[in-house]
């Protein structure tokens, strides 16, 4: 059972065009699977429908990015014309005036938007990980992300019916992985990316160090070995 | 003209509605700033989307770690007793009722409450984030915000123009000329900015404001 | 914000007659809040509803007890006739020919029985902690367990809705807190008790250490503060 | 008399359908029995309900933990890449179809793969447990028990009598005489105990047998 992968590249090989692909970090560097983005940047597979939580806000405007620093995001896919569709909860920038290639490739019509609620998006991509495929939240309630969905009262309270998201694959990074797959993350760098490992058919993680295992210990393991299919080390 | 009361002390404002061990989320914006003006003695933990709960102040200069943010993207310092958790976990805690207390910031508040803070009509798109999560999880929404947009138009309105965040959620908004409730019987206006009567604030509000019997000067 | 209480009776001196109760513990020792379970039994409150995995299989038949060790689990509130209703998944002793107070109790019509799926019961009860109300799942579909519920295809595959469960109280057991109220647990024995924190109005917690904050490492701690309401320490 | 197979040369075929890399999770009794009988060379990474991967032998005497357990509360040695998480997530585990494969005891499997494993009728009241999570969760469903019931009535039926685990969830049926596979067709038998013919078998079990092409001895 060799998980490790000795390059980014072989690594996201086989992602086809037309995949789904899960896309790890709350929005800044950390947790964001940089070298395999580039990867896929460089495979070039086309019309990939990206979840993400934002679009890219590292190489927008620097967004969690330690100063100095060139950060790369899934802004690059997009940027590349490789994305036809986004699900995510913060695709554009904070400001108006600062237009995101996702923006103006989504005014030009090249590029499909499913926004959603943070909350409902983490919450989605869990429940496809789990085994749930559809979920009642009052999150949205009497809004337009509301609209179509269906509407139940619990306790009084007005919820809408949310599905599950899987996808074909996931490019996630975290700290350290051992040998089997067990993964640690550092601080708030879990974010997305311990999620999304669990419900990509394939996931695949980047991470800083690999070592055998039992040199991370059981209590810092946060994602068990058997939602990690690929690694490869920085 | 009379005097409107800067960012920061619409946030001091605030601040003085968290009580000792409530569980609190800001926004971006003047939301972020209230930390600053707790009171010494009360103990708050700040919860953030990016998943840590109990963050303190930012990092200094040359100590920053692009693994230890904010929802703001601000980078924060380690801190005794900070956790960390995934997404999921993060926006259970928050649509789980685990949250006392989130400020938000607002595009419009109407007089039934409801929020509208995440999409311009003008841009035609918009970012959501975790804003509908913390309108209709947090225990209590306080909306702090200037009490005219930029363009002059009221943001407390009788109904909401703009993209609903979440109907009915705000019970308090703080602005820089008054402080007003939400009540079943309508917007309380419990107290004003130094020099501001009753008559001032509601020329800059589109529904009836109720004095409140104890209407006052804002208080810090 | 005391949430450090100075004795197990003081802690459970609110719970009420007819209170739901969340009670942890996989079905042996390890996890089980075996001296707030004492302190219940003293307390004497009635018709209560238990939420727990078991009725107490450690101290039925030393299930996951160490040898020459005596076991408090909440069979003890069932011997006693403080239960009303249990919601478990594992409520009977594994052998027909081995009876436990529960069963007994059971076939003399002097308690209810909610038997739900294991999986479903720990969902349910983290559904109730995140503000889920209902969920569709696969599992028991076609069981006697799914009768009366709702059946919905997702994915040409049949699913049943579920619902969150909640407490009134839930009655947990953790390795270490600190004073802000976040705990570490010890190899497996966080199962149902991490879950549970979460999805009750008060959680109380007993541990066999009570440190100052920064004294658990932030990545050492499995359950953030704001799920803990009272602390007792062993 | 035709000789059964023991318990332990069960588990040992079973052992033989676990693939390196595997993620298993195995019921009490019989199931339990398989990690003893993989051979060397083949990572497995054993689940347990109880909120572990990747356990291994049991701990010996005096070293004992009871905040270490597996599902049958039996105690585990710490063992290097061991993992633990709390129900929810183990259970997440099972339905999100992360288990490859899950080994069960049975009361009654029908030709269509029906299992019933969690109450006899007779009792009126029983343990559900894990077992209809792992039914329907686990990629593939082995069934290890005794072809026999105590009271000698078949346990492989045409349609299961007793409560219903999961429908149509099992595909590989291992017992003390036989290895059945459950197909779109019927239930093909496989493999025979030694001494053993398609007839024998047959008497044994309540719906019609189809032979495998290369019906053969169990092999090991």
């Amino acid at each position: 059972m060799g998980k490790v992968f000795s390059s980014f590249d072989e690594a996201v090989a086989d992602i086809f065009d037309s995949a789904v692909i899960m896309v790890s970090g709350f929005g800044g560097t950390g947790g964001t699977a940089q070298n395999l983005i580039v990867a896929l940047r460089d495979h070039g597979a086309l019309n990939l429908t990206i979840i993400s939580n934002t679009a890219g806000l590292a190489s927008l405007m620097g967004f969690g990015t330690l100063p100095g620093h060139t950060a790369v995001d899934c802004g690059l896919l997009i940027d590349n014309d490789q994305v036809g569709k986004l699900i995510a909860s913060y695709p554009v920038s904070p400001s108006p005036s600062k237009v995101n290639s996702f923006e103006s490739h989504f005014r030009e019509g090249k590029i499909g938007l499913e926004l959603v609620p943070q909350g409902t998006l983490a919450e989605r991509i869990r429940a496809g990980g789990a085994g749930i495929p559809a979920f009642f939240t009052p999150t949205g309630v009497g809004t337009q992300l509301a609209e179509g969905k269906e509407v139940r009262e619990f306790d009084g309270r007005r919820h809408i019916l949310e599905t599950a998201l899987k996808a074909d694959f996931a490019l996630i990074k975290a700290h350290k992985a051992d040998t089997l797959g067990n993964l640690s993350y550092k601080g708030t760098s879990q974010n997305f990316g311990a999620v999304m490992v669990r419900s990509s058919g394939i996931s695949i993680v980047e991470v800083d160090e690999i070592v055998s295992p039992g040199q991370i210990e059981s209590h810092l393991i946060n994602t068990p070995a058997l939602f990690v299919d690929r690694l490869v080390k920085i | 003209m009379l005097d409107r009361l800067p960012r920061e002390v619409i946030a001091m404002r605030v601040a003085k509605e968290l009580k000792d061990g409530d569980v609190v989320n800001l926004g971006l914006g003047i939301p972020s700033l209230c930390s600053q003006y707790v009171s010494e003695g009360k103990t708050i933990l700040y919860h953030s989307e990016s998943g840590v709960l109990n963050y303190g102040p930012m990092a200094e200069q040359g100590e920053e770690d692009d693994d230890l943010i904010n929802a703001s993207g601000q980078f924060l310092e380690p801190t005794p007793g900070m956790s960390f958790f995934h997404s999921a976990d993060a926006f259970g805690m928050i649509r789980g009722g685990h949250i006392d207390v989130t400020v938000l910031g607002a595009l419009q508040v109407s007089k039934k409450g409801d929020l509208s803070n995440w999409m311009l009509p003008s841009r035609g798109i918009g970012n959501v984030g975790g804003a509908m999560d913390l309108a209709v999880g947090a225990k209590r929404v306080i909306v702090a915000m200037e009490h005219k947009g930029r363009d002059g138009e009221p943001k407390v309105v009788s109904e909401c123009s703009f993209p609903l965040t979440s109907p009915t959620c705000v019970s308090l908004i703080v602005t820089d000329i008054a402080v007003i409730s939400v009540e079943q019987e309508g917007l309380i206006l419990r107290e004003t900015a130094p020099g501001w009567g009753l008559e001032d604030v509601q020329n800059e509000t589109e529904p009836e404001l109720i004095p409140a019997k104890d209407l006052k000067e804002i208080g810090l």
